[in-house]
């Protein structure tokens, strides 16, 4: 039974501009151990998908399973179970702390809340915590102001794993931090899953980190996964044409400079093409993409492609 | 011939810090200069520096930023208000908020030729017709009375070009031009702005965090921290062999530049610490998170040294070589 | 979108809004009216001197007072439905012909108030941003929090003494030179002078208010990216302030100005109070005396109805200003 | 203007403390990232909008206590609440009792320094003792309207919905009555009395603070640390009272300094109408006796005038120190 398994999940929003439909029918699987990259673009709903899954957003349709158990249905009382066990890192280590708190009173509360331990109990675990993401002990009595970005990020982490989880949720973990800065909290995250056998589900923009940090890769595309395979193939064979515009994309030092892969902006999850969605940026379309929605289909074993034209590329 | 902008020495001081140290660089005309930095490297201020922008508690107590004959630092109000727009531009990190929200981006774009060319109000729409055109925006007849909440990030960034290079200025300041943007659309307005470069023979002062963006669009890098250029060099020789410990060690961190390295074959290179640590440092700005640190970096503040043609690096210990360990991932 | 369009779906949102804030309205106005001591028998019956129990029975079944709570609730909606508010027994006559009269002159006070209000207001408030931290804002902003702690009343009586009593000047009060026959422009100016004061007394304190907002406003809005942009382009501070930072600068303080519509209405009743200017605010004032409930929650209602409009014009400026509004 | 690099400044001079403070424990990679980061868009402005949140109690004291204006309030202030206090040991007697002959100025007798009113009753202790009415109305008020407004503006706010939807109506209802207009209703309808004014003016004044708490607890209700708090199954009550109200109180006690000076302006000028607690003296209705008088003994309407302007005003600097230092958004500015 894998850890996690989502089943054509739809998180559909009202908004002004009618439905936005930030999901529109997702299946994923996380098994225990491994972490699943989640890589899109600005509005792809990568983040609305995490906060799905956490059921921090309800979705609109769809089952979440966690070990087995379809977290959906739980009201929020019987989901407190769970949400020891899911947790979550974002991407703005500004925001994500209370400024009002004490690092040793953010990361108590979550403890108080789900009745571990006594006091000096809770203290050392505390304690353990913080030195096990690598800031020094008196930080726990200092406010999220006084410390850097990377360290908050470290905080956060702490907070995450106090409760013993064994899915984090990484938002953009290292997005909102320098270069220089990333590299110690990607190795953190390393650490920490080797340590305590954690399994990610890791969203992110950036091709490049979710290709040193993933097991396996899925790529969205307004709401969509347009491909999914394991990291090695994904980046050696990819056959959905996003994916490749988006490696493409990435400007790097080994290559020389290419034309823009793609035209166009990205289309509006409240007003989604025909067909399929990437028609009116794919450099492939033809009349049955914009009339058919292609098919998400497996092309090889763990590999997944939503392209009708996937076995003409490479 | 000389430079178009040669800058000399620049410091810029606050009451209470001074976030741009002896700054010196030049720029040719139709070329680009990269400046690459971490936030905190001084790198933004540098660029409102150079469009005489910078905040009201700022000073330059010392320095000279030449352009052409003039030294901006010492021109008065009205001189530098006929230069920006029109021989200078400046592109901002944001395109969401860089926009007035309340004015068609045709009404915008009309304004900066309304000001250095004197056009009439329907001479400045034909024209602003013909710049969305330029850089691309489909339909700019109708485009044209747009309001900016309208535009996505990326049209608004080709509007900000637009503005940008309405007057045909011979220097353009881009800082963090596609930071905001996606990938995608980054290499569009990379293009864009490198074929404006070439068509209009300006020089661009590329600011920016992101070392493949610096590989692919530039002539010339310096490289800033903490205030100081500690690396200059022209991106190839850059990225196949840094020289300072700083530069290796972000080429190091960076796993874009580590091809199928993946997290099960080992930790990344980590840089320990952060930019914090530079501060009330006396000598070199990087010693604290150096690996090569000698209690001699702390005494004075490393000078440029040349060590190769087109070079210049702020370290004395450093050798040009391949046997070092950080370089060995680079090349492949 | 063209400004009009954008203008003509705010205007139908304000209003779809309105009804159900005015239903409110009425239905609160309506137990008020309940929970008043006594009732328009009372005091009829008071005035007259002396009444029986019969004579007093007959007039509340004549006005429908010894109805059930529902049944008066659907007589009072049903007489609102027709644009009668009741009727005022103290005056002889319906409240809405009573309001009618006194509307006008309270709406000119308001108006020339607001008027002065606004323009004082965002002068000094740009200013103080223009100065902001310099000694000019320093004094504007102790001058303006002077202002904002002032009591309307108080100043009003102070600049009777001053103006009328001390210097003789201004009058002191009413509306304009009583059986004075002029016409056309001396009509006017005569006017004018018995509406200096009392329009002073009331706009000293939004002065302060406006004055308050604009600088905050403008400090906020000169932060902004796009102003550094006006300022890329080559722009003049002059340029930059007029074309960039006012507009944006003016969109929450317009929102603001329709917050205060009610506010100045109140302040008008006390101020016309002051001056006995034959307003509401006086007619209030004397229904207070009477103790003629009707009267007042007829004002009230009333002035309610004006604050909504008041609001939907606000919305209407606010949609001119921001093209974000009603986008889509 | 802003750039990253100048937003991040401010954190320059705090990163310089942390940084010395580090540096001997803790060299190694578990120091400090760097106080600022380069952001991608949005998150770029919520960094700055954290930078300006944050402001420890200390700090805030620290600026409220190095403003002159915010410091003249807070001393006049006290001084009004002691008047208020002594008021009874100081004139024992009814203030509303005739204790000398009328009309006198200020001055004219050292018995009664302010002078006396048409009834020959004394204008200092009738001021000393309307402190009292004028402090009890501003601050029961004020704490009634307050908690009022903070319970249903956080209810609204926190839960959203049709909570909402209701809740909004009603803060809508009461704000498009004209509020004076419906004081003076209020008042009329249920008897002037110290506790009907106190009722009345805190049902017109909680819409104020209901909007403002709903707007706050609606924007941080977004926040990633409150979504962090639901995400690890804390209870509503705990992320409303711990993780929401404590950052959304700054700009609630700045409302709460000027509710209690409006609501001394409103209870003036209900006094000022005849429609005042007819037992007690208050300001408001001494200038109300002393207005037919206006002509002749202006000092009678002048006296207890400059004293509501004096107290307000005290009100009002405190809420300005109070704004400046708990929300430092201009601060640069000032």
């Amino acid at each position: 039974m894998p850890l996690l398994s989502v089943t054509d999940l739809k998180t559909h929003y009202k908004s002004r501009d009618g439905l936005l439909r930030a999901v529109d029918g997702i299946d994923l699987v996380v098994e225990r151990g491994e972490t699943v990259g989640l890589v899109g673009e600005s509005g792809c709903g990568k983040s609305t998908l995490g906060k799905t899954v956490l059921r921090l957003v309800d979705p609109t349709a769809g089952r979440i399973e966690f070990k087995g158990e379809d977290i959906t249905v739980l009201d929020q009382r019987s989901l407190r179970g769970v949400r020891k066990s899911i947790q979550m890192i974002f991407q703005d280590p500004f925001a994500s702390l209370n400024p009002r708190q004490t690092i040793g009173e953010i990361l108590e509360a979550p403890l108080v809340v789900h009745k571990l331990g006594d006091r000096a109990e809770r203290r050392q675990i505390i304690a353990d915590i913080v030195a096990k993401v690598g800031l020094p002990p008196e930080s726990v009595s200092r406010y999220p102001h006084e410390f850097s970005g990377g360290q908050r990020q470290r905080i956060g982490i702490a907070r995450a794993l106090l409760l013993n989880p064994e899915l984090i949720v990484c938002d953009e973990p290292v997005s909102a931090l320098d270069l220089s800065i990333q590299a110690q909290i990607l190795n953190l995250l390393v650490e920490m899953k080797k340590e305590f056998g954690l399994s990610y589900l890791f969203i992110s923009h950036d091709l490049s980190v979710v290709r040193y940090f993933a097991d396996r890769v899925m790529v969205m595309y307004l709401g969509r996964i347009v491909e999914s395979a394991d990291n090695a193939t994904l980046w050696s064979d990819p056959r959905h044409p996003y994916t490749r515009a988006l490696m493409e994309a990435v400007p790097d030092p080994a290559r020389p400079r290419q034309a823009a892969p793609l035209g166009g902006d990205l289309p509006s999850p409240s007003d989604v093409p025909s067909g399929c969605g990437f028609h009116t940026r794919c450099p492939l379309a033809t009349d049955q993409c914009r009339a058919e929605e292609p098919e998400f289909r497996a092309i090889a074993p763990g590999h997944q492609v939503a392209c009708h034209f996937s076995d003409h590329i490479n | 011939m000389a430079a178009l902008l040669q800058v000399d020495n620049l410091t810029i001081r606050f009451p209470r810090a001074e976030p741009v140290r002896n700054l010196s660089f030049e720029i040719n005309q139709g070329e680009t200069l990269a400046i690459v930095g971490e936030s905190g490297s001084g790198k933004s201020l540098t660029a409102l520096a150079l469009m005489q922008l910078l905040p009201r508690a700022a000073q330059i107590p010392n320095g000279r930023i030449a352009f052409g004959e003039q030294d901006l630092t010492k021109l008065n109000a009205r001189g530098m208000r006929q230069l920006r727009g029109r021989d200078i531009a400046m592109i901002f990190q944001e395109p969401m908020t860089s926009l007035n929200p309340v004015m068609t981006i045709g009404r915008q774009i009309a304004e900066v030729l309304k000001v250095h060319e004197k056009l009439s109000s329907k001479a400045a729409r034909e024209r602003a017709i013909e710049l969305l055109k330029l850089v691309r925006i489909p339909a700019p007849e109708k485009r044209v009375d747009d309001y900016p909440h309208q535009l996505s990030g990326g049209m608004r960034q080709r509007v900000m070009i637009a503005i940008a290079v309405a007057c045909k200025p011979k220097l353009l300041i881009a800082d963090e031009p596609t930071t905001a943007l996606d990938v995608t659309i980054q290499a569009q307005v990379l293009d864009l702005l490198d074929t404006l470069r070439r068509e209009l023979q300006m020089a661009v002062v590329l600011i920016t965090h992101d070392l493949g963006v610096v590989a692919q669009w530039a002539d010339k890098v310096v490289v800033m921290y903490a205030g100081r250029k500690v690396e200059q060099a022209l991106p190839d020789d850059l990225f196949n062999d840094p020289l300072h410990p700083y530069t290796r060690g972000l080429l190091a961190a960076s796993p874009r530049l580590k091809h199928d390295f993946h997290y099960r074959d080992g930790a990344l290179t980590e840089i320990p610490g952060s930019i914090v640590s530079a501060v009330g440092e006396t000598g070199c700005p990087f010693r604290p998170r150096c690996n090569q640190a000698r209690a001699s970096c702390g005494h004075h503040v490393p000078q440029l040294i040349v060590p190769a043609a087109d070079r210049l690096v702020a370290c004395p210990f450093t050798t040009s070589s391949k046997a070092v360990p950080h370089a060995a991932a680079l090349s492949h | 979108m063209p400004a009009l369009l954008r203008i003509g779906r705010t205007l139908r949102r304000t209003l779809l809004q309105a009804i159900p804030t005015i239903l409110g309205i009425v239905i609160l106005n309506f137990f008020l009216l309940q929970l008043a001591p006594g009732d328009a028998a009372d005091v009829m019956a008071g005035e007259a001197g002396s009444a029986t129990a019969e004579s007093m029975a007959a007039l509340r079944s004549r006005f429908g007072l010894d109805n059930p709570v529902l049944v008066q609730l659907g007589h009072y909606l049903n007489n609102l439905a027709h644009f009668s508010l009741g009727f005022s027994p103290r005056y002889g006559m319906p409240v809405a012909d009573l309001i009618a009269q006194r509307l006008p002159g309270t709406l000119t006070l308001m108006a020339t108030a607001l008027v002065i209000a606004i323009l004082l207001g965002v002068v000094l408030g740009s200013l103080m941003a223009t100065f902001a931290g310099r000694i000019p804002d320093r004094l504007l902003s102790i001058f303006s929090l002077l202002f904002y702690s002032i009591p309307s009343f108080w100043i009003g009586l102070m600049l009777i003494v001053f103006f009328s009593v001390k210097l003789g000047w201004l009058p002191s009060g009413g509306a304009g030179t009583i059986g004075s026959r002029l016409t056309g422009l001396p009509a006017i100016l005569d006017k004018a002078r018995y509406m200096v004061l009392p329009a002073t007394s009331l706009a000293l304190f939004y002065v302060a208010i406006y004055a308050r907002l604009t600088r905050a406003s403008m400090l906020e809005v000169k932060n902004q990216d796009f102003v550094r942009t006006a300022y890329a382009k080559g722009l003049t501070p002059f340029g930059v302030t007029a074309r960039h930072i006012l507009r944006n600068a003016l969109i929450p303080i317009t929102t603001m100005a329709g917050m205060h519509i009610g506010g100045m209405l109140g302040g008008a009743v006390v101020v016309e109070t002051v001056y006995s200017w034959p307003g509401l605010g006086r007619l209030a004032f004397e229904a207070v005396m009477g103790r003629d409930f009707t009267v007042l929650l007829g004002i009230l209602l009333l002035s309610s109805l004006l604050v909504i409009i008041a609001n939907a014009a606000v919305d209407i400026i606010h949609a001119w200003l921001d093209p974000r509004i009603g986008a889509r | 203007m802003s750039t990253t690099d100048i937003g991040n400044f401010n954190s320059l001079a705090a990163g310089r403390q942390a940084a010395a403070e580090h540096e001997v424990p803790a060299p190694s990679a578990a120091t400090d990232g760097p106080a600022w980061s380069n952001m991608k868009a949005p998150d770029a402005r919520s960094q700055q909008s954290a930078a300006v949140v944050i402001t420890n109690g200390r700090r805030a004291l620290k600026v409220f206590l190095s403003n002159p204006n915010a410091l003249f309030g807070t001393a006049f202030l006290c001084f009004v609440i002691i008047v208020a206090l002594i008021a009874p040991i100081l004139y024992p007697d009814d203030p509303l009792s005739m204790v000398g002959r009328p009309f006198l100025w200020p001055g004219q007798n050292s018995a009664f320094p302010l002078g006396t009113d048409s009834l020959g009753r004394d204008v200092l202790a009738g001021i000393l003792h309307g402190s009292r009415i004028s402090l009890f109305v501003g601050l029961m008020a004020t704490a009634l309207g307050l908690t009022f407004g903070v319970l249903v503006g956080s209810t609204a706010g926190y839960f959203g919905g049709w909570i909402d939807d209701v809740l909004v109506r009603l803060i809508e209802i009461f704000q498009t009555l004209p509020s004076f207009v419906l004081l003076v209703v209020l008042v009329a309808i249920a008897q002037p009395s110290a506790t009907t004014v106190t009722l009345a003016i805190a049902i017109i004044s909680w819409p104020t603070v209901a909007r403002l708490t709903r707007a706050e607890f609606r924007a941080i209700r977004e926040k990633d640390y409150v979504v962090a708090a639901r995400s690890l199954g804390y209870g509503h009550a705990r992320i409303i009272f711990r993780e929401i109200l404590p950052n959304a109180l700054p700009p609630i006690i700045v409302t709460s300094s000027v509710m209690v000076a409006t609501a001394i302006l409103m209870e003036s000028a209900l006094s000022f109408m005849g429609l005042g607690d007819p037992n007690v003296v208050s300001w408001g209705s001494m200038i109300g006796t002393g207005r037919e008088l206006v002509r002749t003994a202006w000092y009678l309407t002048a006296l207890p005038g400059l004293a509501i302007v004096f107290t307000v005003l005290a009100l009002n600097l405190i809420g300005d120190g109070l704004n400046d230092a708990l929300n430092p958004r201009f601060s640069q500015d000032r």
